[in-house]
């Protein structure tokens, strides 16, 4: 039995995404002709402003491409349904948005993108364009804490992405641009829980399997398996699960103040992602931790995959005052 | 001696892209037990690609150098991935290291494997043992590089893929430590890593086209 | 086999649903205290400004919760999953909208709500607050051309809510709000196609059933049964099914505009609806109709639901007009 | 004569209550065939949140009046859907027909079936054949009617309930044309409407009460 999408010929399917991605967002982006996996913002790039580039696997929309935009990414470089861009729009991003500055390469930890952006990234060096590249490694259940840096990076781009393209946007040094992604990046923890699997285009199968009764804790953005597989539990239940290992890495002080993130993976509804944000609002006020803002509904999906994921972002003054900074983008608009 | 032209060249990338095509289901759902089920798309994509830029080539015009050059950009082209820089970078060296070649012999498909395997291991810092595609390629290397000065083409293809299903079989009871499937520690043990198998896959066909264009002798 | 949900006691779910809602976006909205289903904008209703609420059964988020906020609605009754409130929270609403000039309802023409809503209306008229009510009646498969009035609302109310959420904010009358109400109805064209069903919370089996190869155009928001039920085709052969119905009701003329909504019903990725939105510019490209703004994603879904729909608003000055006014509500922002 | 008190009323009222739990999927599963699926789920919370009104009620002080009005009131805040303000119209115009009453005998009982097909009738506008829950509610109130003054209130009320039954099985063969199902034109024949069968399983309910209670003549 294949899973029923629709649409066309798999072989042009980010092709035609993208052809409509532009048809709707025709203010906010536009497509380098000579490379069209490479999106860039209409507002965002300029002269003496480091750019930032973001980029990975399709399939995750809104992320990368709806985070495109005038105070957020300046471009993104777009691969096939999960799978790298090779290095050429990568590339193309970086000479369209560089400023003179440089520009920030960010991007989830994995090992195909790091090889095609470093790629991209030395190709840039040869036409004089600085890139540094800083990864998300957000994903709590990827590696143990001691090994942070290999960690995936998952739905907590939004919230890395977002503070630093505002200090991209604030005209922000090189060096200070780059200590803001890694402070945002080391200040960002998410752990998913996923109900049921997604399918590739090309093969309408589904990409792992999971029992009529199970949940699996931990499982990546592109079905990577997880780190605990059970019985489903209740939306409480779950959602502690989820919380324990984040406050426990995070281990919050009283009063300390944090940003939400409750995303969906793709057909979980915004009925379930309210009925557990209300549950990391509870946790949240018994430990006396304020919540700054919230986000949810699908920020970083796995195409049609069930389940959620939490992500907490500690914030202190300074990145407070990042993700409050204005942006308007494709898909998401702040400020 | 048996020798690649060019024409046979593409036709035996031709005849690997076939291959990938029809092992898409097959390698997709290898690299889901442990990755994210698209290596299979990956690889066809890749070759398709292949194939599409070789068809524009002219062989007469074009040494073998010029043909694997040509499959580096355009299988990185398009699909990125693990498997775009690595294979782009196996088919550079192989480029470099056959650029005086006019035809391939057996020693200098012997360089090819060789050259193939330095490339990946530069691209992707993994070693032997890491449950990845190196795991097929370095005994194929070895195979190349062992198999004694007059060994027949055909015969040291099928010494190289044999050395290349036993490197795939071997991954099952490895641990990963590189790539996606590296997350998974313990988890990983028990599944053939697709990135092996499509390497056993391509190095098959190979081998089968030698085998047909020049008996197996 | 039941379908899995991240949910707790379904008893409970729209009293946690809504804990989360208020949780994530204390900013934007309140609860009634003495009738915590009725749901208002903080900065929305004023002295002198008609009020509008809109509302109907749960599901269907971000419909209605999520468009309730200062230029478009003012208040939103909600009902348990796909049944529509009684008359309570509406009342309520209505109470504490009112600015003197009057209360507009507006929600999908569906038996129960309309039963509901007119006892909410009556008693409403028993406290000195007029209330006028308009249907939205955008589902063109729902019934025959002639039968319009009989039609079923769904993902079209986006555009309709958004056109009489202006008039309201822009301080209109009375009449005008409602005649702005009618009109929007009236220019306002959806036809959907569904590839699979969902579950309600309670019974977790699927509201319907659908061969495996097979999809249903016309299927109702709640999975009411469509008009055509065939094997499911390439996303612009649906695509164009679905738009030659509005296009032939519409009957655009060369250089009109219209908006595009391409709407997920839950569980259809935004890759499958951008390259749906892709066929809608190049058949309304062909025929030299403009686009003047599209959206693409999740509007009015039916929990996890797999399938989309496309809506045409057939703008004119004043449509365009209202349609831009910006509006600030807790899921949805414009201008 | 037999009659029901108030707290048999009530009991009544739970009895109903238990039969709507009992078939929340067999409802959904019937409404699912035509419309959307809930009505097993709305039934059963609306007379639960009876149950729950009704236990709050001392029925030493409480009429069958305010006993049929607190069932309104609290089904109806409870639900709302189609069958809230039906029932909760229905309920309301029980209550009205039994005010003086301080129980209710089988001649009570034929009244309170009429009164709510007339607020049924009233709050829906929908007429018999339209395929809805009237089409099992006025046979009922029929039977209900015709039975000969000296009727037993079992008696009564099984006759009821077999009415009830038949025009609950003859919307099978009906083309919608109120409600949700309306928009399915000639596809809703051959489904049971969903609103028809609960109407069917509440009185059968009230009937198998009113025997056990007072034993079948
Ligand atoms: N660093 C590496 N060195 C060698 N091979 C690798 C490395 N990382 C991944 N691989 C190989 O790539 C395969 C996965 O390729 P593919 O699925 O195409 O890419 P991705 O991991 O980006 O989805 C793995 O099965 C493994 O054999
Ligand atoms: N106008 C009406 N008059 C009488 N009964 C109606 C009317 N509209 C709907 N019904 C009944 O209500 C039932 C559906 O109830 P329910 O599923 O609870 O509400 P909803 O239709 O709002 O989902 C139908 O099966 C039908 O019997
Ligand atoms: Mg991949
Ligand atoms: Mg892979
Ligand atoms: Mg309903
Ligand atoms: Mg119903």
């Amino acid at each position: 039995m294949k899973t029923k999408k629709l649409i066309n010929n798999p072989d042009n399917i980010i092709e035609e995404m993208l052809e409509g991605v532009l048809a709707a967002h025709p203010d906010h982006l536009y497509q380098i002709e000579s490379s069209p996996r490479a999106i860039v913002a209409k507002n965002g790039p300029r002269q003496g402003k480091v750019g930032l580039m973001i980029g990975g696997g399709s399939g995750h929309e809104p992320t990368f491409l709806g985070f495109v935009g005038k105070g957020l990414a300046d471009a993104a470089a777009i691969g096939n349904v999960f799978a790298s861009p090779p290095p050429d729009p990568a590339l193309a991003c970086a000479k369209a948005i560089d400023g003179g500055e440089g520009v920030l390469f960010m991007y989830g930890n994995y090992a195909g993108d790091v090889m095609n952006f470093d790629m991209a990234a030395e190709m840039a060096a040869m036409d004089d364009i600085e890139v540094r590249t800083v990864l998300t490694t957000d994903d709590v259940a990827s590696a143990p804490i001691e090994n942070r840096s290999e960690r995936r990076g998952v739905a907590g781009n939004f919230f890395i992405f977002k503070a630093a393209g505002a200090a991209c946007d604030k005209m922000l040094s090189f060096d200070e641009c780059e200590r803001v992604a890694i402070k945002a990046n080391d200040h960002t923890y998410t752990m998913g829980v996923a109900l049921g699997p997604c399918s590739l285009p090309h093969t309408l199968k589904p990409n792992f399997e999971l029992g009529d009764d199970e949940m699996e804790i931990g499982l990546g953005i592109h079905g990577e398996p997880g780190v605990e597989r059970g019985k489903l539990r209740s939306a409480d239940e779950v959602t502690d699960a989820l919380l324990d290992r984040i406050l426990d890495e995070m281990s919050p002080s009283k009063g300390d103040r944090v940003a939400v993130l409750v995303n969906s993976l793709g057909s979980t509804s915004l009925m379930e992602l309210y009925v557990i944000n209300r549950r990391v609002k509870q946790r949240l006020d018994d430990i006396n931790v304020d919540i700054h803002a919230s986000w949810v509904g699908p920020y970083c999906t796995s195409l049609e995959m069930a389940g959620a994921s939490i992500t907490l972002h500690h914030l202190d003054g300074e990145l407070t005052e990042l993700l409050q900074h204005p942006c308007d983008c494709a898909m998401f608009r702040a400020g | 001696m048996n020798s690649l032209s060019s024409e046979q060249l593409v036709a035996m990338f031709n005849a690997m892209a076939d291959s990938m095509k029809s092992s898409i289901d097959h390698l997709c759902e290898l690299d889901g037990a442990i990755g994210d089920a698209d290596h299979g798309v990956t690889m066809s994509l890749g070759f398709e690609a292949v194939r599409g830029a070789l068809a524009e080539l002219d062989p007469q015009q074009a040494p073998p150098t010029v043909v694997f050059n040509t499959a580096a950009k355009s299988f990185l082209a398009a699909v990125g991935a693990s498997a775009g820089p690595l294979y782009a970078t196996a088919f550079m060296r192989a480029a470099t290291a056959v650029k005086e070649q006019e035809t391939l012999d057996a020693a200098a498909m012997a360089k090819v494997v060789e050259a193939m395997v330095d490339g990946i291991r530069h691209r992707g810092k993994a070693e032997a043992g890491d449950k990845t595609m190196l795991d097929a390629w370095i005994p194929a290397a070895q195979a190349a590089n062992q198999a004694p000065a007059d060994t027949s083409l055909p015969e040291l293809m099928r010494q190289v893929a044999q050395a290349a299903n036993a490197g795939a079989e071997s991954t099952i009871g490895m641990q990963a430590k590189k790539g996606r499937s590296a997350k998974l520690g313990a988890r990983s043990v028990g599944h053939m890593d697709a990135g092996a198998a499509s390497t056993a896959l391509l190095l098959n066909a190979a081998s089968q086209f030698v085998v047909t264009t020049f008996g197996s002798h």
